[in-house]
């Protein structure tokens, strides 16, 4: 045994986007230190830049195409984290889009809130690139955390200090179960690294009951996080009380975030397993799809409506996971499927957050009547609202369509018959689902305005950026989604295509 | 010893703090019972760790990892108590019942 | 030569251009020219349609051979034989196929054949076949063009000309005519003129267009079109509820029959090979000796279900009396002259199907004569309850179409056609006197509200008269001629086996007598019972009465029998030209049976005579009803005394046709219409509770049920939503606890 | 000017509504005499497109996809940018691209309310990609995508501009639609990976979309799989149809869709089901199609006789023409269901006629409306006298839509009730004949409702609430313009079915001998 | 060693029980500052548990982590919030959701109890030897670098927002 510490090797090109979006969390904090309450409005402009400069390094990381692996195996860049980081950068940047004039018209804590969604972000890329459970369990605290404190921004506002406490509370529960899982799984194969997981957990022929305890135990801690049910439940009602900006945070990039470290888990690490976590992940998918449209059916704010939407979104991406283990053909199209909705999810669910902020700043309120004859004062961004609910819906040919197709085509080409009866559950679902989404629809073209006051909206110019960019992101790709698919056509994880 | 002796005092201190998140209505108490479950976890990873450090002695995963949840556990409570100044401050109670104007 | 024979489709083109410049134009042209644009154009049909004729004639006086006789066989069923032995079959198996096959003729050579055997039916009779049986095979002229393709198959539209086509050219260009001239005054002033007759040029194009197709399909159409027209013209005065009703049941009955019209359509075109709809391909299939009889069965019942509508058979002929709602001209085209013999028609052209499916000429008794018997009685009977002219003349139509349904039924083709033939003048006669009367009486048909007409309508008087007995048979009007030869077909027919059709068309004979009489009698006879004072009508009714009156007298001797050794240019001559040769069954031509005429003579007679009696000498104020009669019965004891004495049998009779009758019409009117009816209020309950009960109910409520149940499940779920957070986090441990214990202990 | 056509004209024909909708977005929304200009200018180079593809067109060569267009797409999932467009496509296309115009043009003085003409004729171009694009598509995934497109405007369509229920009659059309739809693409992805690979055009072998190339390539699929297959596609295609029982959004949707709505609904919507039927469903698993057929000629036979009898007891004259689609389209499903050249001849030839003739009816529905404000048959009357032109012309749909022969209704009708004789495959003849004879009663039944209500509403004395009502006049100009090309249309092909019959005939006849039945 | 053994091993129970004792009278007691206190003895107990299997720096770390600071900042907060100090009847729901809550909790046990009696039965935990801190901070800077990182950003964000949140304004 060596006491001498050999310097690990970093690779700092790789790491470069992490250390873009630390260093300007590490600015904003100086320019908060050394500014007055007046200049506060330069956070957001820094935080914004910050996360698109963070976009260079991925750019060329993209061009030069190796896969960097660093940390004993730890720590992966590979096209999977590249694009995913790239997502939850560019969510960051709409979010604080979103941010701009919400947070600071609203007299909050401004500084402050744009080094959380830094500090998340940041959490959200090592997620992308983690391969170890130390890793992942860090990353997905660091992007927890300040979520917590994000959707408890609003500190005057009592369902705001709920949402936090609610979130907060939940999200340690289910860490805490996840954590216990992480142990088990340690214990059992005495590695934390995910490569070294796999082929101990899947030495013997049938798992045995501590690592099927590990598994469920780590995949419901995501399970949380992505707001499968029965551990959704916190979800509507963070989103509700929360800022409608971190709402739209926690409702694109966390849940990405999570559905990535279930993909890095399950594929990498749990994947001989499969026979233990598909039909887990099978349950959970269909009670999430189903639940989650249910109860969206009888909602009447339209927030709340798009968090329960959001959950049986979960659902349908839970869906091709199910599945995944049936052929290195399944797993492939399962990864690319879920990618995909996460990136186009993404611009839709976004851009449905756009449109609440915009019509809130008029009336003050989200509540679905409120939501009345908005055709007749917004066209604009009924049309975009429109859009967006029919992306989520699945209709082409805005983008969801595209997301919709994946997970069925990644279903079938499971080929078994629970993967069929799973997509017969989506597309069950699907039409379930746009009986909600249609209502907000006929609310906004086809009933009067509540109170008859149809005055335009004036839509502050950084939502109206972020709204051009989801709506023609969600149109584009609805067309062509060959431009998606182009991104993440070379995705691999590990594990996958043995 | 047995590694099972420090598994299950781990499973049952687990348990007494899922027990107790879930019977506590001061949030200052679920709080603790958090810390319950958290130190059952480090338990196991401890135990874990000594485990297969006998057999490998640069295996040394289990502390490290324990460290780390030591450390991500002072944050969150930090976090939750500072969560729970405030909502005793807005509503000057801090019974978990209380919480409840989002719902359905 | 350029003949007509290739061109009869301008015929029908003719109307229809007229109907296109009425209906666009003959609003703005007046009434005048839009009259004058349909008469002219009915003219021009019948020069055609004579010509026509005449060069039918002349073609069965000069039959093509060699060369000409197959390019016309080819083109007559649809097939086109390549090598010159193909094409000798072909002539061989065609005129084979005729039945009658070559005669004693000059032209070809005699082969004495006994195809008829083929279909076990008895030889021709000896007298037929010397006198005037020479037979040769006279294919029809078929041009076709291609319609339509489907698959490999080219279907073909294209006209037929043979005899039976070229009469009923005539017939219907002769009819539409005078009636187009009558109407100009019978509906003068009319609210809808043009609309009128845009119909009548409409309708006249879409019968020509039906006799002279070539196929079952072509014949569809042309017979659901004169269907439309009818409906539009029974609906004419649609301002008033009971006439538009008249004209849906004409359509709708005519629908439940054209249901078995396109099935029988279906079930030909596949019996005969799945191949054409060409009817000389169809009858030939039925003749040739492999022919599947069961399909040809239930084809041809299926077809005679469109017959059974059309030409008011039993059971569907409930609606041609409510079509006496429509103008008395189109009463007297369409639902007297042309359209009801459409079914008639149907079967004379298919005939080779009836006669194989059915097995005329073999059987003693089958549906279609049957039907035709039977409602050849029944219309007579009913005939007598009835009060309105129109009426009791609807009524013989329907007595008649069985007449010729039946002689169609027994064998005797020629005489059924024969009697469609003139069926068609008298009747329409009659009609149209009807209408002159009703024009005289300020419009009522009621003929309680006439008599004595004799005195004020001298024209209408007489021509009315002669109709009356033509259509009663008497000898030598055109009626009696027919009616006779139908006679003489069912006493003959196969053996002497349809005597119940015999004794069917005896009873008829009488009864149209009678109730003919009955009608005459009160019209024209008596004191005027109606209110004002009636006059003669104008010339331009009268003279196409008289026209149709002499048509009434002569036309009988078209086809005079073998019997009375007149010349052969005069004998049988309807015979000679309008029966098929061509793809056409053995039937037989019975002889002129003289006991036969003349019972049959005496039967009308007595009917007449008995009407006289019952309705003339007995006449009262209001001298119908029995109480009446016995209170008169001592004012004219002696002289009923004397006529009972005499005429004893025929009194009873009379006395018990009257409450027969009267049954009969209830049996009508409340059972059979009630059926009808009751069909439609049945289906109109059924279509409430289906619509109501079922889909409304039921299938609608499926699916919003499914939304209730999605929303309230969505309610419970929500409900489970509490807002407590540690209620999430016992869910929370709860699904912990489900889904790893399951996992841990399952998997 | 061929090469043209040849490479751009099916994306020209599908695109150039689109352009004219963008373009109308960028207009302000009050210059409506602008809008409707340029709406109805987009869809008459549509149409003129269109004339070109059918002076164009090789009719003899009805059988091959002709003005082909293939061009990647999403080559993720080897989904192509194919279109081409044969025989039994053409005549649809040419349907759209005329229905479309005239529907502008009906609705130049007349926009239901709430107006807004701009947003009005931008959803109808939108429609007319969406159709266009559907009988245009040779790939599953652009097939399904634009059969999704039309749902949009649809759904605005009906739930903007229409009557009283509209909001539950746009949200129940979408759900089904929806419901089915998302059926089929579950089927489609089936179809997908059971199917054996194809080679591509850079090498190697992939799974395919093609309509083109699946009929071989699913050859391989098993039974079993084939049957779900189908029925996932049947609940897709049948609820567009929409065949009995999923039938009961339509009444909902016509009654309360606005006129044109309805007319582009039933001209053309629905004919999206039963063309998935003749393009997809059949060719591709023609095995599967002989196990189900008797299945659908039973709900097609079913759903004749229960439209005419739901038809029968309506007392609004919009729902009863909505019930009658249903008993229409049974026709259309007859004549495919029995899998002859016949019959599925005799089912395009519905759809077109079926597509005129209700259309019509709708049209005159719709100006019905406009004038009494009501459509309660009860209410009705004596049109004829009040407006005879316009009686007339529902006269002579009524008759067109009972199927009289000598207008086109007739050629739906009659020969899919004569294919039903001898159904081809090895299907049962005897169960066959049993729904021919059913379909026949329904022809009955069709008189009897279309009559019924042209006595009720066009016989007989205007009713004393309309008889001197201002309101109520007779055909007006651009109602004429936008109804006699549709009238002379039912005629001629009632006298002519060959100038409809020629072009499908090369294709049915080639794709019914490539599904390889026997008979 | 059989000595140390048996040594170990009562230790083991020993100090378990006073674990488990003093956890069921944190998630019991009635009093907020009695808890807090119990709640030292699990911790502690906890400390020496990781002394038994010779890993000596978490001990250490658990000691001054939970006992010298989140112990004092449970205070702090018991104390901000105004808590009695005294016997307090409102801190727990009722006995139907203790039965309930103690269902889950039993289930879990059993759960997890199955689990890893099922996978190591009577398995010795092996020869203990002590793990030096400084292999673990080798490891910590080598292998686990990276997390290393994060975490001091995750807590200086928890550390900013935390005070964000915390004070009054």
């Amino acid at each position: 045994m060596t006491f001498a510490w050999d310097a690990p090797s970093v690779d700092f090109h790789a790491l470069a986007p992490e250390i873009i979006v630390a260093a300007t969390l590490v600015i904003l904090l100086l320019v908060d230190a050394f500014t007055g309450e007046d200049q506060r409005w330069a956070s957001s402009s820094i935080a914004g830049i910050g996360l698109l400069v963070a976009l260079i390094p991925i750019a060329s990381l993209a061009y030069d195409g190796t896969t960097r692996i660093m940390f004993g195996g730890g720590y992966v860049v590979d096209n999977y984290a590249l694009v995913l980081k790239a997502l939850f950068l560019l969510s960051g940047y709409v979010v604080v889009l979103l941010s701009t004039n919400y947070i600071a018209e609203g007299d909050y804590w401004e500084g402050e809130y744009y080094q959380m969604i830094l500090a998340s972000v940041l959490g959200m890329m090592v997620m992308a690139s983690a391969r170890d459970l130390v890793s992942i369990f860090v990353a997905l605290e660091l992007l927890s955390i300040p979520a917590y404190m994000m959707a408890a921004w609003r500190k005057r506002d009592l369902k705001s200090d709920e949402a936090g406490l609610k979130y907060y509370l939940m999200g340690v529960f289910a860490s805490a179960v996840m954590l216990y899982g992480m142990s088990v799984i340690y214990g059992y194969t005495g590695s934390t690294l995910l490569a070294d997981i796999a082929p101990k957990i899947g030495a013997l022929a049938t798992s045995t009951p501590l690592v099927t305890l590990g598994i469920v135990f780590v995949v419901i801690g995501f399970a949380f996080k992505v707001s499968a049910v029965p551990f959704h439940t916190w979800a509507p009602d963070t989103y509700e009380g929360a800022p409608t900006p971190v709402t739209a945070f926690l409702a694109v990039a966390s849940k990405a975030a999570g559905f990535v470290a279930l993909l890095t888990l399950l594929f990498v690490g749990f994947w001989p397993r499969h026979d233990v976590w598909e039909p887990l992940i099978w349950v959970l998918s269909a009670a999430t799809m189903f639940v989650g449209n249910f109860i969206a059916l009888r909602q009447t704010n339209v927030i709340r409506m798009l968090a329960y939407s959001g959950i049986a979104q979960a659902g349908y991406m839970l869906a091709p996971l199910a599945v995944a283990g049936a052929s290195p053909e399944a797993a492939s199209q399962a990864l690319h499927s879920i990618v995909i909705y996460l990136v186009i999810y993404a611009a839709m669910n976004l851009g449905a957050f756009a449109v609440v902020l915009a019509v809130a700043r008029k009336t003050r309120s989200a509540e679905s009547d409120s939501f009345g004859g908005l055709f007749s004062y917004a066209p604009g961004l009924t049309v975009c609202m429109s859009i967006f609910l029919f992306s989520l819906a699945g209709i082409p040919p805005a983008a969801g369509w595209f997301a919709k197709l994946g997970i069925f085509q990644a279903l079938a080409s499971a080929g078994t018959t629970s993967g069929y009866v799973l997509a017969v559950i989506v597309a069950l679902n699907s039409v379930i689902a746009f009986a909600y989404y249609g209502r907000l629809m006929r609310i906004m073209w086809m009933e009067d305005a509540p109170d008859g006051d149809v005055s335009p909206i004036r839509v502050p110019w950084s939502i109206t950026a972020a709204l051009v960019l989801t709506v023609g992101v969600t149109l584009v790709w609805g067309v062509l989604p060959g431009l998606v698919t182009h991104f993440t056509d070379p995705i691999t994880l590990l594990a996958v295509g043995r | 010893m047995l590694i099972n002796q420090f598994l299950f005092l781990g499973a049952i201190l687990f348990c007494i703090g899922v027990y107790g998140v879930l019977v506590r209505r001061n949030l200052v108490l679920v709080l603790m019972s958090i810390e319950l479950i958290l130190n059952a976890v480090n338990i196991n990873l401890v135990a874990f760790g000594a485990m297969w450090h006998a057999t490998d002695p640069a295996n040394l995963s289990g502390q490290v990892f324990a460290l780390f949840v030591i450390a991500v556990a002072a944050a969150e409570v930090g976090v939750g108590l500072a969560l729970v100044l405030m909502i005793f401050r807005n509503r000057q109670s801090i019974d978990a019942d209380d919480v409840d104007l989002l719902k359905g | 030569m350029p003949t007509l024979l290739d061109k009869v489709w301008i015929i029908p083109a003719v109307m229809a251009a007229s109907f296109l410049l009425i209906l666009f134009l003959g609003k703005r042209l007046g009434t005048k020219a839009t009259a004058g644009i349909g008469i002219a154009a009915v003219s021009l049909c019948l020069v055609f349609s004579v010509i026509t004729a005449g060069q039918w004639i002349n073609r069965v006086n000069h039959p093509p051979t060699g060369e000409a006789l197959a390019s016309d066989i080819r083109q007559a069923n649809g097939l086109t034989p390549q090598t010159p032995e193909e094409i000798e079959s072909e002539i061989n198996s065609a005129t084979k196929d005729s039945g009658e096959t070559v005669g004693a003729g000059d032209a070809q050579p005699s082969s004495e054949s006994q195809a008829a055997t083929e279909s076990g039916a008895a030889t021709t009779s000896e007298g037929g076949h010397s006198s005037e049986g020479s037979h040769e095979t006279v294919p029809p002229v078929v041009r076709t063009v291609t319609w339509f393709e489907i698959g490999p198959i080219h279907f073909e539209a294209g006209t037929l000309v043979d005899g039976l086509t070229a009469m009923m050219l005539v017939t219907v260009s002769i009819i539409s005519l005078l009636v187009h001239i009558y109407s100009t005054e019978y509906l003068r002033g009319d609210v809808r003129y043009t609309h009128y007759y845009a119909f009548l040029s409409l309708f006249t194009a879409s019968m020509l267009f039906y006799v002279m197709s070539s196929n079952t399909l072509q014949m569809l159409v042309g017979w659901e079109l004169v269907g439309l027209c009818s409906f539009g013209l029974i609906g004419h005065w649609w301002e008033d509820k009971k006439n538009s009703d008249a004209a849906l049941k004409a359509f709708l009955t005519n629908r439940v029959g054209d249901m078995g019209l396109i099935i029988g359509v279906t079930i030909t075109f596949f019996a005969a090979g799945a191949t054409s709809f060409n009817v000389l391909h169809i009858n030939e299939y039925a003749l040739s000796p492999g022919a599947n009889t069961t399909l040809l069965l239930v084809g041809a019942l299926c077809l005679f279900g469109g017959v059974t509508s059309k030409s008011g058979q039993f059971p569907l002929h409930t609606w041609l009396p409510d079509a006496m709602a429509g103008p008395t001209p189109v009463s007297a085209l369409i639902h007297a002259a042309t359209m009801v013999v459409a079914g008639v028609y149907l079967i004379a052209r298919l005939y080779a199907v009836f006669f194989e499916g059915l097995g005329i000429g073999s059987s003693s008794l089958h549906y279609v004569a049957f039907i035709g018997g039977f409602t050849t009685i029944m219309g007579g009977a009913l005939a007598f309850a009835q009060t309105d002219l129109k009426k009791v003349l609807a009524y013989s139509t329907i007595s008649q179409l069985g007449y010729m349904v039946m002689a169609l039924g027994v064998g005797a083709w020629t005489a059924g056609v024969f009697h469609l033939f003139t069926h068609a003048f008298f009747k329409a006669c009659l009609f149209l006197g009807a209408g002159s009367v009703s024009h005289a009486c300020h419009h009522t048909f009621d003929m309680r509200e006439m008599g004595g007409l004799r005195k004020h309508m001298k024209s209408t008087h007489i021509t009315f008269l002669i109709a009356t007995l033509a259509l009663a048979g008497i000898a030598p009007l055109a009626g009696f001629w027919s009616k006779d030869e139908i006679l003489a077909g069912a006493q003959q027919g196969q053996e002497h086996a349809y005597t119940l059709m015999l004794v069917f068309g005896l009873i008829t004979a009488f009864m149209t007598a009678a109730y003919m009489g009955r009608a005459y009698w009160m019209t024209f006879w008596g004191e005027y019972r109606g209110h004002g004072t009636p006059h003669e009508s104008p010339k331009v009714i009268t003279i196409p009465l008289w026209i149709l009156a002499i048509c009434a007298v002569l036309f009988g001797f078209l086809n005079l029998p073998a019997f009375f050794n007149a010349p052969s240019w005069a004998t049988t001559r309807f015979e000679h030209f309008v029966e098929p040769t061509f793809a056409f069954p053995a039937v037989e031509h019975p002889e002129f049976t003289p006991w036969l005429a003349v019972v049959s003579t005496i039967l009308a007679v007595a009917g007449l005579a008995a009407a006289y009696l019952y309705y003339e000498r007995n006449k009262g104020p209001h001298g119908l009803t029995q109480r009446n009669r016995l209170a008169k019965g001592g004012y004219t004891f002696l002289e009923n005394k004397y006529y009972l004495d005499t005429l004893y049998t025929d009194i009873i009779a009379a006395d018990t046709k009257g409450p027969l009758a009267r049954a009969a019409y209830w049996f009508n009117q409340n059972v059979l219409d009630g059926i009808i009816d009751g069909a439609s209020a049945v289906t109109k309950k059924v279509s409430g509770v289906v619509y109501h009960g079922v889909d409304q109910m039921v299938v609608d409520g499926v699916v919003n049920g499914t939304g209730l149940v999605s929303e309230e499940s969505g309610q419970f779920l929500r409900r489970m939503q509490t807002g407590k957070v540690q209620q999430y986090a016992a869910i929370l441990f709860a699904g912990v606890v489900v889904l790893a214990g399951v996992l841990v202990f399952v998997v | 000017m061929k090469d043209f056509l040849n490479s751009w004209g099916l994306s020209l024909a599908i695109f150039v509504p689109l352009v004219g909708a963008v373009v109308m977005l960028v207009i302000p929304k009050a210059k409506e005499q602008l809008h409707k200009v340029i709406a109805l200018a987009t869809s008459l180079v549509v149409a003129l497109v269109g004339v070109l593809l059918l002076a164009n067109f090789a009719y003899d060569d009805g059988k091959t996809l002709q003005f082909v267009v293939n061009k990647s797409w999403i080559p993720f999932i080897n989904a192509r940018y194919e279109l081409g467009i044969d025989g039994i496509s053409l005549p649809m296309i040419a349907l759209t691209m005329l229905v479309v115009p005239l529907c502008i043009i009906y609705s130049w003085n007349h926009f239901p309310e709430p107006k807004n003409p701009k947003a009005f004729l931008i959803l109808i171009l939108i429609l007319e990609t969406g159709m266009i694009g559907t009988f245009c598509a040779q790939d599953l995934i652009l097939f399904f995508v634009f059969f999704e497109v039309v749902l949009l405007p649809m759904y605005f369509m009906i739930g903007v501009w229409g009557g009283e229920k509209r909001r539950y009659a746009a949200m129940k059309f979408f759900l089904y639609t929806l419901f089915g739809s998302a059926l089929m693409i579950v089927s489609f992805m089936a179809l997908y990976f059971l199917s054996d690979k194809v080679p591509v055009a850079g090498g190697g072998f992939a799974h395919t979309w093609s309509m083109q190339e699946l009929p071989v390539a699913a050859a391989g699929i098993s039974t079993t799989a084939a049957l779900w297959i189908f029925g996932g596609m049947f609940m897709g295609f049948g609820i567009k149809v929409p065949m009995f029982p999923f039938h009961t959004w339509l009444p909902d949707a016509h009654t309360q869709a606005p006129t044109v709505g309805s007319v582009i609904l039933a001209a053309v919507l629905l004919k999206l089901g039963t063309y998935g039927f003749v393009r997809i469903a059949l060719p591709i698993l023609p095995h599967a199609a002989e196990k189900w057929a008797p299945f659908i000629g039973l709900l097609a036979v079913i759903g004749i006789v229960y439209g005419a009898l739901c038809c029968l007891a309506q007392t609004d004259m919009k729902r009863l023409i909505a019930f009658s689609s249903v008993a229409h389209m049974g026709f259309v499903m007859l004549g495919i269901a029995t899998l002859t050249d016949f019959g599925i001849n005799a089912a395009i030839f519905g759809m077109v006629a079926h597509g005129l003739i209700t259309g019509m009816l709708f049209f005159v529905a719709g100006s019905a409306k406009e004038r009494f404000h009501t459509l309660d048959i009860a209410r009705l009357g004596g049109m004829l006298k009040q407006m005879p032109r316009m009686g007339w012309i529902l006269g002579f749909s009524a008759m067109a839509s009972l199927g009289l022969p000598g207008l086109a209704g007739f050629w739906g009708e009659f020969p899919a009730i004569l294919s039903a004789y001898n159904p081809g495959g090895n299907l049962n003849a005897g169960l066959f004949r049993v729904y021919m004879v059913v379909a026949a009663l329904g022809t009955v039944l069709a008189a009897a409702y279309l009559l019924w209500l042209y006595q009720r509403v066009a016989f007989g004395t205007p009713k004393e609430e309309f008889a001197h009502d201002p309101h109520v006049h007779d055909v007006t100009f651009t109602e004429y313009v936008a109804w006699v090309p549709m009238l002379v249309l039912i005629v001629v092909l009632g006298f002519f079915p060959n100038i409809l019959f020629h072009v499908t005939n090369p294709a049915v006849t080639h794709m019914v001998s490539a599904m390889g039945l026997g008979s | 060693m059989l000595a140390l053994l048996v040594a170990q091993n009562i230790a083991f129970y020993v100090i378990a029980a006073l674990i488990v004792f003093g956890a069921l009278r944190v998630v019991t007691c009635k009093n907020l500052v009695h808890a807090a206190l119990w709640l030292v003895l699990v911790l502690a107990g906890v400390a020496a548990q990781y002394i038994l299997v010779a890993a000596e720096f978490v001990a250490i770390t658990q000691i001054l982590v939970y006992l010298g600071a989140i112990v004092v900042l449970f205070l702090f907060g018991i104390m901000l919030t105004r808590a009695k100090t005294g016997t307090d009847t409102d801190l727990d729901h009722g006995s139907g959701k203790k039965i309930i809550s103690g269902v889950i909790g039993l289930l879990l046990l059993g759960i997890m109890g199955y689990a890893l009696w099922d996978e190591y039965r009577g398995q010795e935990i092996g020869n203990l030897t002590v793990q030096r801190t400084a292999a673990v901070s080798d490891s910590i800077f080598s292998t686990y670098l990276l997390p290393f990182e994060v975490i001091s950003v995750l807590l200086l964000a928890a550390l900013i927002g935390a005070i964000v949140l915390a004070r009054r304004d």
